[in-house]
């Protein structure tokens, strides 16, 4: 709890930095900040309290994904210095992400649909207006209009979602809601079931599934690429933790209603997405699919078994974020997005076209990179109950991203530089050293990580 | 023993080192020191041989064999073969053959091949060919022999294609050595059967088992076997590699493809006797390949023009006529024949070597004649060889054919004619041979008589030794009719002991035998008055090329056209198939499989990302299709 | 007493007008205004089903759709006036620069 | 020791990849050359029985049953001396072309031993899996860094092709992990267990997953076509290392993973690979018939050779995997000498067309005495190491079926068809202007293929010593087979 | 009487909502859209939401249509300024429509099955009731709500502001 409030006076702080100018010191305060509050999620481990009459819950669930976004907002903040440094809005940017942040953290330990709801709201809202903070530019302006306007349109669904589960439960209340239906799985109408259909469109939007999924490629190219980083990491984190919680701890003794469903969208989004990525000629709309795709292998993992996959579904997810963040990072040194930017990148400056391939093999499930793993738990989990078509069209899905994301390396190796040597910061370089040894080290010592759920 | 022992590891190793030696120091060596190692080692391996002989003489009957343990080869489970060597009545005449002729003609060499400059080379090669023919005659089991068996056909290879600047040579080359390598197939699948039969290679351990097993059985491996046998000794349908091979070398035909490689089938069937006693069958598919050979081959040698194309086909048909022998199940007078063969077969190549030597490698016989007079001894010599092929007593020739065709005659007489026919055409064109060569007038060009030469002493020498063992090659195996002992048979018997017992014996009464000795050499005598009526008395040349000539001739002459035969129904096909696998099959069918599937997946991606068309409206429109289509699915159910 | 299932009534059919809205036009200003209307109904039917279940937690549950939605439109409309001082135009089909 | 032999190449790549050595060659030299000592001192303390030596087992994933277990036996051993021996001359083979071969190079040429030795002596299937993978990484950049034409595409096809083969093995593996009892395992002899416990009908399944994995590494004849084109475009350092080690890997696999763990699939589709194997030998020897390009028929050759291994393999005869254990070693060698031979020639006339080459037997000797005998071990000829194996292999096969061993003998007759023809139309003859300045072999050059020659003919005189190190296991595999082909009548 | 002034109510509501869709001038659609708020205030006031009527009322007509207008003044988009889209796609988007009509209608059956609670004339609408579930069950919400209006304001000041090049 304390995290959330720290996370929040950030927030409040770097309005205040405006007016009291400290615009200079301000990045090392947020991240110093953001440590301590690592810290602080991480000593509440194992005292599950709840708050503000059972608000929020800040259970081992709720601290392991908090503790992922926050570390990978470490990192964001590391790599996006210079998105603030110079601009104007500086403290208006880091305001909204740090805003962006909190609403994620109750998206997370949310126990009742209000909090949820506005979880939801601060974090897209902040993002609306973040998508579009390259005004002068059209792309941006697109990015954060589309994602506005769907995201509200969306949201319409979800409260009527929301709305029809009160009516026919008589609260807001997660636990109450699941005791209620566990209690009394008969009686309840049929536009109970609407309503956990249309929350399920809901959250499908805001994690970007199949059918649901057209505004994220387009915003995740239209944005500035920090931001683009930003949503495919702590956004998504988000989003996927709240869709768990809503469906795996209120709604799954209903599971009949939705499993099915759910299995045809992860169908659809296991192929839609990376087929679709192998047509792409821009390395970030490449990355944006490939963002979709992954979400695709941890609805597997959910569908394969809802009631304890979140070990499996928080691997994937720390493997994926620390996958992008590091594309994101390359990228963003690398500035021209498009295939051709990437070409002859191992000559213009090995560091980045290495640490690109490291993160893009991970990405694409090579062993031993945490991404292998990643997959492999996913994998096993559903072979494990009887998935095994599932994971077979798995399978070939990430034959084809291997594909896709080995066009991008061979690029990089092979083809004639694309323009001078890149200059990287050292504080760059340390962290994409960083981020590569993770990768790895996750892969080769996943064990902890997965047993903390367990 | 141990002296014994080490004696017979000798014979082998020796001729090895002499290879080992010549060919790591192929620069430093000057010819004089390759020679004397070289004509050394054989030499030495034939003193071994001599004594080996001797010692196995001084042996009684029943115990004429030794046997030497090298080491262990290949041995996993049930499988294992040793390195071991076997010497026995039958082995100890090979060795001495081997290496005897072998040594003579290394002798010869140093002359023939003074001023060629794989000089080095060629010796190393000779040498390591001694060595793997003693493996292939001294092998205690099927696979050492099977060493040897192929290390011969590589080495016939080698010096085939000795010249290798010539692609027809290495045509030839690769000709001989693919079509030993079916016959080699053969061999190795017998090898196979035979030990998954009898579970053992070794070959007492086999003729032990042997008599147990059921004929079919034997039958198939006797006639895998015998394929081995036709590539190697160039019978029908393998033979026609042998007269390519005289691209070689003069005196690699002479020992490789005269006297002691080619013979190697004949010595295998005559060391699986037992076996082939056991089947009928194949005796008697032997009996068939070796007529048809002996026919064939003499009726094309009658036409041939080039010196050494018609030895060749004179070997391969007095190869057919060992097999003949082998067929009516008269495994010595086999061997005997192979023995005397390989004296006047050796001379008669030597001969001609010393010929083709003298007119700087002319080998047309149109371009010869009258040489009498400018090579004496090699006239001389090579007569007595054409004698004793022909079968004049009281040279080599007579007794062993003679021996052979006794045999035929008791079996049917019908194979005697056949025998005999075959035997009185080698006659006519030995003759033929002869008299075009030497007698006539002088064919040959200005420049070429211009410095005729008759050969240095290193030529000169081996070719009176092999005149001599013509003429005498004979006495080793007098038969009783002619008041003789029989010797070799004698010798031999241990090795055959078994078979005889299998087969019926035929015996034949003196007075027949006399009547056929007559009646053979009645008819030689004429054909040889022919011929001398047609080539010396008339002087009359066979035609140059282009001109017409008969039927029946233009047959014989073209070889019966069996190379475009092979040609067309083997060859053609074979690459025909492998270009249409490789780019129908290969390129069309697999790859484009495999491409096609990517391809498709990039077609659907161009497919896909038309819904992503970048308006609001649309994407809003689906979403709200996909809402409806839940909530359908959810009414429904 | 009104049935409640009048009001579902009634509030599905508010929804779909507004998603029809939302679908039907191409004016951005007009389609905002259909999400409102999208989340009036849904505020409409909570206040029914508070009401029907005599739960306060219904009502306060409108209030915050309130803010949210008065929120939502202060930010939409901040977009809508950057875009149209780039583009001139509220007309949602001309931005589709980003596809494929 | 094992951890040794995996620790040191792994420490020694990564200093080579993170700083660029000046002194690169030499340094992976000498670390190839310890690699080698060791793994010798291995070879010599090996106790020639059936349980695993040197093994080390530590629990490395507990939550997911995975140990980081390694050990070997004979057949093991015998692999990880083939890799030991082969990696230092293929450095070395890389001397003459130094000036493209940077620090990277050799510290992916490490990494790639480093990985094969790991799947040899892997006995935890996820740890097999893992190195298995881990293997086509730096095989990949080797070919895709210092390939010849079209190689981005090429290699790409190469490694999705592999990787596709690979997933399903690993969905496999995982299927017969969950088989295992109580807390699931990866250990091999768990997986053993799990996997004869099963019917006959998930067998077959499971022995097509594992199956295909291992057919395409190998590859046999209707998942081969990767294999032409990557050897014809992969620098021949790489080419070396696909078709000398990384090739053995499938085979091993059919060995260690495939017979001993799904016993009645491959008693129920035995028949049908042998038979598929045996197409291949034909097939592929056909096309080696008409190839122009030098390499490409190599790897057809190695396509049919790799044919009759697996066909005599599957025969589950003591005879069989034998010969395909000593042919593998055979195949290696002869095969690296084969390539470097290649590189030689390429080297210096700038051409791998057999059409434009010729005549080089006038000018270099050496050369073409060293071709001679490697030929001869490629078709087989007694006392080379080639005829050992194949014997063993067509005894096996005619045992098994006399007209499947017939025809797989075939093989002996194109062989020679194939290999003499390249010989005549590389060597013999006049030379030609493309060859008329060919310079005989250089000392390195020797130093490389001397020891090869000595090691074909050595294998092919006395071989006894390697059969009997890898005799016990094989009893050991075969034991389990009679007692199911007996549960099976 | 009350179920007729709900006919009326939802008559209106219905109708004017149609007409925010279908009026071609946005201005017009703003004064519908409010007739509609107006509409669905009395639907509060029927089900006893007294004070959250007149919140409504405050709020949406008050406030965010007043938004609304203003920034159509501004961008002066007063005119039939749209163009239109295809028949075609107005079809489209009509079936899709009517579609999820049907769908949601078909599956917001059975509220028979939840018992009615509700009392004649309850309180639980009046500002005393809601304050106290406000501040104490809802405190958490309201206070972040807080959060929320922050980030929306900083965000809409960033947008909104042009930049002064």
């Amino acid at each position: 709890m304390n995290a959330l409030y720290l996370i929040c006076g950030l927030g409040f702080l770097s309005l205040l930095a405006e007016i009291a100018n400290l615009k200079k010191a301000l990045g090392a305060v947020i991240i110093v900040g953001l440590c301590l509050v690592t810290v602080l999620i991480v000593m509440d481990w194992n005292t599950g309290q709840h708050y503000y009459n059972d608000m929020v819950v800040f259970d081992n669930f709720s601290i392991v994904f908090i503790a992922l976004i926050v570390v990978i907002s470490i990192f964001w903040f590391w790599m996006s210095s210079d998105y603030f440094r110079g601009q104007s809005h500086q403290t208006d940017r880091s305001a909204l992400i740090l805003f962006a942040i909190a609403g994620a953290v109750l998206m997370i330990s949310f126990n009742n649909m209000a909090m949820l709801f506005l979880g939801i709201e601060i974090l897209s809202i902040s993002l609306y207006a973040l998508a579009g903070s390259k005004k002068e530019s059209l792309f941006s302006n697109e990015a954060s209009f589309k994602y506005f306007l769907m995201g509200s349109f969306a949201t319409g669904f979800l409260l009527m979602g929301i709305a029809l589960v009160y009516g026919a439960t008589g609260s807001f209340h997660v636990t109450k809601i699941a005791e209620y239906l566990s209690s009394y799985p008969s009686e309840l109408p049929i536009f109970f079931y609407a309503g956990v259909v249309l929350m399920l469109v809901g959250m499908a939007f805001k994690i970007s599934a199949v059918p649901f999924h057209f505004w994220a490629p387009d915003v995740y190219e239209g944005a500035p690429v920090t931001i683009t980083a930003f949503m495919s990491t702590v956004v998504k984190i988000a989003a996927i933790a709240a869709f768990y919680r809503v469906f795996s701890f209120c709604f799954s003794s209903a599971q009949e209603t939705w499993i099915t469903i759910l299995q045809v969208i992860t169908v659809l989004t296991l192929v839609v997405p990376n087929i679709t990525a192998v047509y792409q000629g821009r390395v970030k709309r490449m990355l944006a699919y490939s963002s979709v795709g992954h979400v695709g292998y941890i609805l597997l993992a959910f569908i394969s078994n809802s009631t304890n996959a979140p070990g499996t579904i928080f691997y994937y997810l720390t493997a994926y974020a620390i996958a992008s963040i590091t594309a994101f990072t390359v990228l963003h040194e690398v500035e021209n997005t498009d295939h051709s930017g990437f070409n002859g990148l191992y000559q213009r400056s090995p560091m980045l076209a290495v640490v690109m391939t490291i993160s893009l093999l991970s990405l694409a499930g090579i062993p031993p990179l945490a991404g292998f793993f990643a997959k492999y738990v996913v994998f096993a989990q559903a072979v494990n109950h009887g998935y095994t078509g599932l994971v077979m069209l798995g399978v070939v899905t990430s034959l084809i991203g291997v594909y896709y994301y080995f066009k991008v390396i061979i690029d990089m190796f092979l083809k004639e530089p694309a323009g001078a040597a890149i200059q990287l910061s050292s504080s760059i370089r340390t962290l994409m050293g960083l981020l590569a040894l993770l990768l790895l080290l996750l892969g080769l010592f996943p064990d902890w990580l997965i047993s903390l759920l367990a | 023993m141990v002296g014994i022992e080490f004696l017979i590891v000798l014979v082998p190793v020796l001729p090895l080192l002499g290879f080992l030696i010549i060919s790591l120091n192929n620069k430093r060596l000057s010819h004089g020191v390759v020679s004397f190692i070289a004509c050394g080692a054989v030499l030495v391996s034939f003193i071994i041989s001599v004594l080996l002989f001797t010692q196995l003489l001084s042996q009684p009957e029943d115990q004429r064999f030794f046997q030497v343990v090298v080491m262990d080869w290949i041995s996993t489970g049930d499988l294992s073969i040793n390195f071991s060597f076997l010497v026995d009545p039958l082995s100890s005449i090979m060795l001495l053959i081997i290496t005897g002729v072998g040594f003579l003609i290394h002798v010869y060499s140093i002359g023939y091949m003074h001023d060629d400059a794989g000089f080095n080379k060629f010796f190393s090669y000779l040498n390591l060919f001694v060595f793997f023919m003693l493996m292939l005659v001294m092998g205690s089991n099927y696979l050492v022999m099977f060493v040897g068996w192929e290390g011969v056909g590589l080495c016939s290879y080698l010096l085939i294609g000795f010249w290798f600047k010539n692609q027809a040579y290495n045509d030839a080359a690769n000709k001989a050595f693919i079509m030993n390598r079916i016959g080699d197939l053969g061999l190795l699948l017998g090898v196979i059967l035979i030990f998954m039969n009898c579970g053992s290679l070794n070959y007492e351990e086999v003729f032990a088992k042997a008599t147990s097993l059921d004929t079919s059985t034997i039958t198939f491996i006797t006639i895998l076997l015998f394929v081995g046998a036709m590539g190697k000794s160039a019978q029908i349908p393998l033979y026609t590699w042998l007269p390519d091979a005289m691209a070689g070398p003069t005196p690699v035909s002479a020992l490789i493809h005269a006297a002691t490689m080619v013979t190697a089938g004949v010595y295998m069937v005559a060391r699986n006797n037992l076996l082939y006693s056991l089947s009928p069958i194949s005796l008697n598919l032997i009996l068939v390949i070796g007529l048809a050979t002996a026919l064939f081959a003499a009726t094309i040698a009658l036409t041939q023009n080039d010196i050494k194309k018609v030895l060749a086909y004179s070997t391969v048909s007095q190869l057919g006529l060992m097999f003949v022998a082998l067929g009516v199940g008269a495994f010595s007078s086999g061997i005997f024949h192979m023995a005397t063969h390989a004296f006047f077969k050796a001379l008669l190549f030597l001969g001609a070597g010393s010929v083709i030597h003298a007119l700087q490698g002319e080998q047309d016989i149109r371009k010869m004649g009258g040489l009498k007079k400018y090579l004496p001894i090699t006239y001389i010599t090579f007569f007595i060889g054409v004698l004793a092929i022909s079968g004049i007593p009281p040279f080599a020739g007579f007794f062993s054919k003679d021996e052979i065709l006794a045999h035929a005659f008791s079996v049917n007489p019908l194979v005697w004619g056949v025998a005999l026919l075959a035997s009185l055409l080698t006659v006519f064109y030995m003759f033929r041979l002869f008299f075009l060569t030497f007698y006539g007038s002088v064919r040959a060009g200005e420049n070429v008589m211009h410095h005729i030469h008759e050969s240095p002493k290193s030529m000169a020498v081996p070719l009176i030794l092999l005149a001599v063992m013509s003429v005498v090659g004979g006495f080793m195996n007098v038969p009783e009719v002619l008041w003789g002992s029989a010797w070799l048979n004698e010798f031999l018997s241990p090795v055959f002991a078994q078979s005889q017992t299998v087969l019926v014996a035929h015996e034949l009464s003196h007075s027949t035998e006399y009547m056929l000795m007559g009646t053979v050499i009645a008819l030689t005598l004429v054909v040889i008055g022919i011929g001398y009526s047609m080539y010396v008395a008339k002087d009359s040349v066979p035609s140059a090329e282009g001109e017409r000539i008969g039927m029946l001739h233009k047959l014989s002459y073209h070889k019966y056209f069996v190379d475009e035969i092979y040609d067309t129904i083997v060859v053609k096909p074979l690459y025909w198939l492998s270009g249409k696998f490789d780019l129908i099959i290969e390129r069309l069918a697999i790859d484009r499989l495999v491409n096609s599937v990517g391809e498709s997946v990039v077609a659907w991606s161009g497919l896909f990302r038309w819904f992503q068309n970048g308006t609001i409206g649309f994407y809003i429109f689906i979403m709200v299709m996909g809402v409806v289509a839940m909530l359908l699915a959810l009414t429904i159910n | 007493m009104i049935p409640i299932d009048y009001y579902i009534w009634l509030s599905a059919v508010l929804f779909t007008i507004g998603v029809l809205g939302v679908l039907y036009r191409r004016n951005a200003i007009i389609i905002f205004m259909c999400i409102e209307l999208m989340l009036n109904a849904v505020n409409l039917l909570m206040v029914a089903f508070s009401n029907y279940l005599n739960d306060p937690a219904g009502q306060v549950f409108v209030f915050f759709i309130m803010a949210v939605a008065a929120a939502e439109v202060a930010v939409g409309l901040a977009i809508l006036m950057m875009m149209y001082r780039n583009t001139r135009t509220t007309d949602i089909n001309v931005l589709n620069r980003l596809k494929w | 020791m094992i951890i040794f032999l995996l620790v040191w190449p792994l420490l020694a790549s990564v200093a080579l990849l993170a700083f660029n050595f000046k002194k690169a060659k030499e340094l992976a030299l000498a670390v190839s050359v310890i690699e080698l000592v060791v793994s010798l001192l291995m070879a010599f303390q090996f106790v020639k029985t059936a349980e695993v030596q040197f093994s080390v087992n530590e629990p490395w994933i507990a939550s997911l049953g995975i140990n980081f277990s390694v050990g070997v036996d004979g057949i093991s051993l015998l692999l990880v001396l083939l890799t030991t021996v082969l990696v230092p001359f293929i450095i070395l083979s890389s001397f003459n072309r130094s000036e493209i071969r940077t620090s990277n190079f050799y510290g992916l040429i490490l990494m790639m031993e480093m990985a094969l030795v790991g799947v040899f002596v892997a006995r935890d299937g996820f740890l097999f899996y893992l190195f298995w993978e881990v293997a086509l990484i730096p095989i990949w950049f080797i070919c895709l860094l210092w390939g010849g034409e079209g190689r981005g595409k090429i290699t790409l096809k190469f490694f999705i092709y592999t990787l596709a083969g690979s997933l399903f093995m690993l969905i496999g593996l995982v299927y017969l992990y969950f088989q295992t009892p109580g807390s699931h395992t990866f250990d091999i002899t768990a997986l053993y267990t799990a996997g004869r416990s099963l019917p006959v009908f998930e067998q077959s399944l499971i022995f097509w997953a594992l199956f295909v994995a291992f057919a395409i590494k190998m590859p046999i004849f209707p998942f081969h076509t990767w294999q032409p084109d990557t050897y014809t475009v992969a620098p021949v350092q790489g080419t070396m290392l696909l078709s000398a080690i990384m090739l053995k890997m499938g085979i091993y696999g059919v060995i260690r993973w495939l017979i001993p763990v799904v016993p009645l699939g491959v008693h129920e589709w035995g028949n049908f690979v042998i038979i598929i194997s045996v197409i291949g030998i034909i097939y592929a020897s056909c096309i080696a018939i008409v190839q122009n390009d030098f390499k490409r028929l190599v790897a057809y050759s190695s396509i049919a050779h790799v044919g009759l291994i697996s066909a005599g393999l599957l025969t589950l005869s003591k005879i069989g995997m034998q010969g395909a254990i000593i042919q593998m070693l055979s195949h290696g060698i002869v095969v690296f000498a084969l390539f470097f031979i290649i590189e030689i020639i390429f080297e210096r006339t700038k051409t791998r067309s057999l059409s434009e080459l010729g005549g080089i037997r006038n000018m270099a000797p050496v050369l073409s005495s060293v071709f001679i005998v490697v030929m001869l071990g490629s078709v087989a000829l007694p006392l080379t190491s080639g005829f050992v194996g194949e014997f063993m292999l067509i005894n096996s096969l005619v045992q098994y079926q006399f007209l499947i061993g017939a025809i797989a003998g075939l093989t002996i007759i194109l062989g020679a068809i194939y290999m003499l023809r390249t010989f005549q139309k590389a060597m013999s003859g006049e030379p030609n202007k493309t060859t008329i300045g060919f310079v005989d072999l250089s000392t390195h050059e020797k130093l490389v293929l001397f020891p090869m020659v000595i090691l074909i003919i050595g294998i092919g005189v006395y071989p006894s010593p390697l059969l009997a190190i890898s005799e016990a296991a094989v009893d050991s595999i075969l034991v389990v087979m009679s007692d199911f082909s007996a549960s099976v009548k | 009487m009350a179920l007729n002034l709900f006919y009326f109510l939802s008559f209106v509501a219905v109708f004017s909502a149609l007409l925010v869709v279908f009026s071609k001038n946005p201005v017009y659609s703003v004064l519908y859209l409010i007739i509609t708020f107006f509409a669905i205030a009395g639907h509060y006031v029927l089900l006893n939401a007294q004070f959250l009527a007149v919140v409504h009322v405050i709020v949406y007509a008050g406030a965010i249509m007043v938004l609304f207008l203003y920034v159509i003044m501004l961008l002066n988009l007063n005119a039939e300024t749209e163009p239109h889209k295809s028949t075609f796609l107005k079809f489209a988007a009509a079936i899709c429509s009517g579609l999820l009509l049907i769908v949601l209608i078909g599956s917001l059956k059975g509220s028979e099955m939840i018992v009615n609670q509700s009392v004649q004339g309850s309180e639980i609408g009046l500002v005393k009731n809601l304050g106290k579930v406000l501040f104490t069950d809802f405190l958490l919400p309201f206070e972040i709500a807080s959060v929320l209006l922050l980030a929306a304001m900083v965000g809409a000041v960033m947008l909104g502001k042009s930049e002064k090049s």
